[in-house]
């Protein structure tokens, strides 16, 4: 285990004190450290909102980009440099809104990225407006006198992709969350983690997660069985924690990729064509 | 040597296989030591309809579709009476009569009437072979020699077997034969066999100028006519070491571009307008974020869905407005294949030098829509990575990555390299990459900082500029007539002034290549010389005059406008010079089909 | 009645509520017959951070910030450290030492030390009723009467129950009386109790605007600065039966809200300018199928993220070049609050008579982040469907939606009518709305109707020109300098132009609210008229500039530019004219904090 | 029953000869005249690609819009003026590449517009690139070595979404599709077929449709059993034609919005305010 310290960034994050994603900040450093994953090696790509300032408040490298888009940006940098470790870290509106189609994509192809979705149910930083997975009757700027749309199930629709690992933690349950993330991390291919991380300013779901939560572990979950992870995909009284479903058995897109066009760390690639190439090359132009 | 050259056309249902016949004879010619140009009057359409395939051939270097068609081959009904108009005195139309029935033929036409079905069934159960009986009509028409065909055909159908490419070479040589006897021909070309010509279109172009310049990363959503492209990456992938990615949409295909871009590939994605238009958002991110990516946006005609296999320079307004608010970018508009290939370089090392988005406009007249030779292309060009560090030194949390440095560069570095960590940023930032968007933001350092980063971003545009080409000025220095051009449109206009030149008219064209940034004080200097400046586009509103009259206050009243999907015509340049010449001016729009 | 006004500005945390402090001052002001302008100096977090709120307000028609701090509350440390040096000669700053260390104090401002946290927790167990001290303080230096105080306060926390109105008030109480004794007010207003003024932000009034003219469908994502909108539309839903879709994305909400005009409603949707980004692709398909919707852009500072609570007018350009190709598009920028409710009948008549999308931009510093006051709203303006059939004959399988007419409008039938059957097309198509891209296309008869076709859509900008307002002249005919500005910009002008006439010097202004098309021969006529044109705008290269220069040949060089993300300050403005007056000619930047 | 040549167009289609996509629009015309919903109370949302040109070759309202965006302009429509059947008719690649982040949402919030798509799985009209679901292994120009990215199951993803109806037809099979089209329109709510519409230029499939397809009411399925609808959209050796599942006890979208905002046809509903209404919409003025 490298010290946690290593990833320790000058930046105090800007979230609301008792926000969720101090949690899961926590975990992912925790991850990294026991992996003994150094953070130059480490690519964490984000989209827009409170849970997707997440670079800067870790050191490594970071990629701050647009709103749902930290998947396929991930994807590209994976592609280029197969050596790094890509995590794609930002919030529901992301990934279960604009972006929910890069997710489901990603999944099927089985891309070698990790999308840990910090999940409270409302869009936070644009300051609380109804998400995709806010409950029905919730009360939003957007939905005053309560919501009368179906959320989405990001879990189940993971499912039935066929997506390879699919878990949820909580960010109130950190040492778990990392034990998450490191399976993750460690999965041959996609993984998400679907992480419950309350907003304490919009949408304080702390207690309603807490007495409601259990983990996967306590019962005898078997993560191999599609149809049980989908039933408790779909449990709405209890909330359970832990990994649904797991399937080492697919080759990563970037292991199938990998093998036919050999592709490698890039700063060297750079340079012209070989003679032989060049003949490759232009052979189409006659 | 006198110059020669000859236009052919073919026509046919799409799915008759014209466009290999097209290609078989832009080869047999190209073998021949011609220089060639060709278009493809191609349909938003599988099958049915009706396509041509349209060839310029000469002993000089053809920019254009020439004037007219001096030979054609049609293959069905609407082949005949669409084209038979457009046929020069002294011309040949070959059809079938059997498929085909006749109108009235111009006087100075002549019409070669052959069993072309007949032969065909004679090698193939189907009568597909009828074009290749076609192909070697033509080629007797055209004079080339017969040993040619074989060659060719072995080229085009090698992969088939022997046997097709028996059956092939037999029925070409029927035609042959046949037209020999029937037709004296009027016209003719001067061939070389020893010289062999290469051709190809600018999406190959492009692709193996990109591949040249160390590009390892390509990222689409299939769309016409940039798929020739995504083709070409595709079929090289495994033999060069490409990463290919079939994205799920362009937003995808254009971020995973920046991803891999920021991981340290030389990553490029292509589309035509409507997916760049998706990809906007994602262009002003890598120009914020300072990654350098290229971009290729492959024209047609729009607005919207438009006329998809048709061809426009519509974009470029596109270009000058992507996204929100000021960001640097880099646009060249390439004139032709060869130039295409050569610019690749170019792009790669304009995009990581200055680490923009640079973007490389083709449009389907030169893309997937037109072959042309490509005689020089400079394998050579030296790769420039720009201020990319591959070691840091242990100073602290985080890396400057965008340290404000005196040519507002900075240097750049790598994940995967130790003590370089920063965060490339869409929010403003700092130089280490941190938000001066949230606790930061309005406060006077903040706001100051802020600047020094617009500042700084911008302020690329003037250095690059001072790397930017002027436009070419073709023709003489001292013109009555200076067209302006930007792109593909320049073809037409070369052959305009070849034959204006003949004609004793002093015209000059003033040609761009690379669009912005220029340095607009010598561009503006360039045109004021000129005694009469007429703007000669292929779209509605002269986008790239609105641009000269942004940055130079000229406004070029005088236009030759096309906006109905069909390349402009070297004639039709012709005549608007010549009404200028004769104080008809103003704008004038071309609707002809070609 | 002489002209006064003054300046307030309240510093603190975000989530100390100083927002809503500084509403309650804005409606105390509104309420005694002032004309109100204010600003948020917001960041893009939720909580912690510094966040400010600014006010000016004045018994003449206050448009702008004014200058400087006259009264300031500061109820943190930063709020002192970073305003302090804005306060004007005179002013004061409020503070409680026992959480601000006050620094040197300008000579001329006076500290007002008070208890303002000790007498919060009078009234409740946190000290969150620190602001409401303070807005009582801020309200004895005004001179307000103290009855107006529980009024408003009435207002605001009514709804809260009458044990925190109770305490509330109270605590503002103490504040006025503790500060009335503390200082002599050196500036004051003139109330007038029975003048009750509204005043709102640019997004409401848009939201209202369009509500009035009959918008019943609006689709968005949220996005700053734009999110207003859509909790007003939300708000409203179910009183005004408006169906609102909080859609999966721009694009979503895009298409939406072109499937709901297609269908019959007045829809609009609105977004920033990355969320305007994506909506590109579909605002062509508008443009092309003739679907009349109106979309707003709500601008911040990019690019791309940039800073999402800051202000720009960084997306002309982005406007001039929406997706690919040529189409036509209407865009307006209404100056205030005020002109953005009186424009989106406008709005919606012009898009629904010519069949067209109709964009209005506003900005940050007049939306979502400042209220101004609102006196004259028309509630009345007719309401013009244009070529909208209600029944259609039976004459043929299919309504020819697309028909060429004399005003290249075509009558217009809605889904659901009988023997109207059209398809609603985005390739290019004929007068049915049926295809010219696949089987006919490249013939000539396509060709001419695809040129037709495009004539028709470009030819309604010819039309709507004719209907569209030249840009307002304030001030004197013969003025030696005249600034040319557009939306939000012309605020500051307004009261820069105040000072500068009090002083004597000639200047008026030359502001477009309507920004295309435009006839520019005429604005050209009034440009020309001017002795010495300096263009102000809110962003890098000078967008409307550039627009001038494109449409007119006229280069504006003498420019105020300003992009840090602060509004322009009336002062600037004055400093630049006066610059220019001195012969000191070129491109200004400021890069100043409010 | 109302005949069906009351939606015949005088426009030919421009698919190819054989292409499946014929039989697709028989079913359509068919099951309209059954269900005898007049021509101009039709409305067909479509993309662009093969499909997608289906507006026009049909004598309904039309409108042929972008690659992917046949449903939100759906949606739109169907919000605007509730008394229209809205069909959104597009491809695989509209619908399950680029547009299917508005499939997931439209199907989560169960608006009252019925999807088909005319899967042939490949681009089509582009000539015959790899779409989301070709099979592993298909050889395509973007593909010219064989696929080794894994295919999209969109029924399986729709079913974790939790779509309250979702079936598969075959374009071969004329009347069985008329009546699963039908079934969608009657359906509360939005509804999927997923129509496999061989390409006969890119990719025939139609004997190996044929070998392998078999109809859900020969074998004893529950329509309304998740777990069995899930098994039958994972069959890889077989494949299963109809309806997989459907639930009908969650209100539509629109019935939900109706309820509350009371939308009517639009023409007659553009007018100013009431007085009682501008009262309301600038009460937050002041
Ligand atoms: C294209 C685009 N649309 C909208 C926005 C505005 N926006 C910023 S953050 C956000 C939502 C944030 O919600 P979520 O992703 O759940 O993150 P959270 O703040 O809740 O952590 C939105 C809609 C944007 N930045 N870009
Ligand atoms: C934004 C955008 N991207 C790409 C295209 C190009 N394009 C046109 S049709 C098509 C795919 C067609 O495939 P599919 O949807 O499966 O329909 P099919 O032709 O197979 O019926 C594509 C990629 C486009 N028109 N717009
Ligand atoms: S608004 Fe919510 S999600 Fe955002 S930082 Fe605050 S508590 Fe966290
Ligand atoms: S290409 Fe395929 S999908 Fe398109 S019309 Fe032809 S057979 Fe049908
Ligand atoms: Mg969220
Ligand atoms: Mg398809």
């Amino acid at each position: 285990m490298l010290e946690t310290k290593l990833y320790e960034s000058d930046i105090r994050p800007d979230w609301c004190p008792g926000c969720g994603d101090f949690g899961a900040l926590s975990a992912v450093k925790n991850a990294l450290a026991s992996l003994e994953i150094e953070p130059h090696n480490v690519l964490i790509s984000s989209g827009i909102g409170c849970a997707s300032n997440f670079p800067g408040f870790i050191r490594t490298y970071g990629h701050h980009g647009l709103h749902g888009r930290p998947l396929p940006v991930a994807v590209g940098a994976k592609l280029a440099n197969p050596s790094l470790t890509v995590l794609a870290i930002a919030g529901d509106g992301d990934e279960y809104g604009i972006g929910f189609n890069h997710v489901v994509h990603t999944a099927r192809r089985n891309h070698d990225v990790k999308l840990l979705v910090l999940n409270n149910e409302v869009y936070g930083l644009t300051t609380g407006q109804l998400s995709p997975t806010s409950v029905f009757g919730q009360r939003t700027k957007t939905t005053p006198y309560g919501s009368s749309i179906y959320p989405l199930n990001p879990l189940s629709t993971l499912l039935g992709v066929g997506a390879t690992f699919v878990a949820r933690g909580f960010s109130g349950q950190v040492k778990q969350l990392s034990e998450l993330i490191q399976a993750a991390i460690k999965h041959r291919g996609f993984s998400i983690v679907d992480i419950l991380s309350p907003c304490v300013t919009w949408n304080d779901i702390y207690d309603n997660v807490r007495s409601r939560m259990y983990s996967l572990d306590t019962v005898s979950h078997d993560r191999t069985n599609l149809h049980a992870a989908l039933d408790r995909s779909k449990e709405t009284e209890k909330i359970p924690l832990g990994i649904f479903f797991q399937n080492e058995d697919s080759p990563s897109f970037d292991e199938l990729l990998h093998k036919t066009v050999n592709n490698r760390f890039p700063v060297n690639e750079v340079k012209h064509m070989t003679e032989e190439e060049k003949k490759v090359a232009i052979s189409i132009f006659s | 040597m006198t110059d020669k050259d000859i236009t052919i056309r073919l026509g046919a249902a799409a799915g008759d296989g014209i466009q290999s016949a097209g290609e078989i004879l832009t080869r047999m010619l190209s073998m021949s030591g011609q220089y060639v140009c060709t278009y493809n009057g191609n349909q938003s359409l599988i099958r049915g309809g009706h396509v041509w395939f349209h060839i310029h051939a000469g002993n000089w270097r053809v920019t254009s579709l020439g004037n007219g068609i001096d030979y054609m081959l049609a293959l069905n009904q609407i082949a005949f009476d669409e084209h038979i108009g457009k046929i020069n005195q002294g011309g040949a139309i070959i059809f079938d009569p059997k498929t085909v029935k006749a109108g009235t033929i111009p006087a100075g036409v002549t019409p070669i009437r052959l069993p072309l079905t007949e032969i065909a069934l004679k090698y193939d159960k189907r009568p597909l072979m009828k074009n290749t009986v076609g192909i070697g009509a033509l080629a007797a028409l055209l004079g080339i020699d017969r040993k040619e065909i074989g060659e060719v055909i072995q080229l085009q159908f090698g992969s088939k077997g022997k046997q097709i490419v028996e059956g092939n070479v037999n029925a070409a040589l029927e035609g042959y034969g046949l037209a020999a006897k029937s037709f004296v021909p009027t016209k003719s070309l001067e061939f070389d066999y020893s010289k062999k010509r290469m051709f190809t279109h600018a999406d190959f172009a492009l692709a193996a100028g990109a591949v040249n310049a160390g590009c390892k990363f390509y990222a689409a959503y299939p769309m016409s006519p940039a798929s020739p492209i995504l083709h070409y990456m595709a079929i090289n992938a495994e033999k060069m070491g490409i990463s290919v990615l079939l994205a799920e949409d362009e937003i995808a295909a254009m971020c995973a571009t920046i991803g891999a871009a920021y991981a340290g590939a030389r990553a490029m994605c292509a589309t035509s307008g409507g997916g760049f238009a998706l990809m906007q958002e994602a262009l002003g991110m890598a120009a914020m974020n300072e990654t350098p990516i290229v971009v290729v946006d492959v024209m047609r005609a729009g607005p919207s869905t438009g006329l998809p296999t048709k061809t426009s320079q519509g974009d470029l307004n596109m270009m000058l407005g992507i996204s929100q608010d000021d960001f640097p970018r880099v646009i060249i508009a390439p004139r032709n294949s060869e130039e295409t290939f050569n610019t690749m370089g170019r792009a790669f090392n304009i995009a990581e030098k200055w680490q923009v988005p640079v973007i490389v406009l083709l449009d389907f007249g030169i893309g997937d829509g037109g072959y042309s030779t490509v005689d020089n292309l400079d394998f050579e060009e030296p790769i420039d990575r720009g201020k990319l560090l591959t070691e840091v030194g242990d100073e602290g949390t985080w890396f400057k990555r965008y340290e404000l440095t005196d040519d507002n560069v900075s240097p750049r570095v790598l994940p995967g390299t130790p003590n370089g960590m920063f965060v490339a940023k869409t929010d403003e930032h700092d130089e280490y990459g941190h938000d001066l968007s949230d606790v930061e933001a309005g406060l006077q350092h903040a706001v100051e900082k802020r600047v020094e980063m617009m500042n700084k971003r911008m302020g690329k545009l003037t250095g690059i500029a001072v790397e930017m080409n002027l436009p070419e000025v073709a023709g003489p220095a001292d013109a009555d007539v200076t067209l302006v051009s930007w792109g593909s449109t320049s073809n037409p206009i070369r052959e305009a002034m070849r034959q204006l030149w003949a004609e004793g008219v002093k015209v000059n064209s003033v040609e761009f290549c690379d669009l912005f940034p220029l340095r607009w004080k010598e561009v503006a200097k360039m045109l004021r010389k000129a005694r009469h400046l007429i703007d000669v586009e292929s779209n509605y509103t002269a986008q790239m005059a609105g641009l000269i009259a942004r940055e130079t206050g000229i406004m070029i009243e005088d236009r030759l406008l096309t906006y109905s999907g069909e390349p402009l015509e070297p004639a039709e340049v012709v005549e608007k010079v010549k009404n200028v010449l004769k104080k008809e001016i103003g704008v004038s729009v071309r609707n002809k089909a070609l």
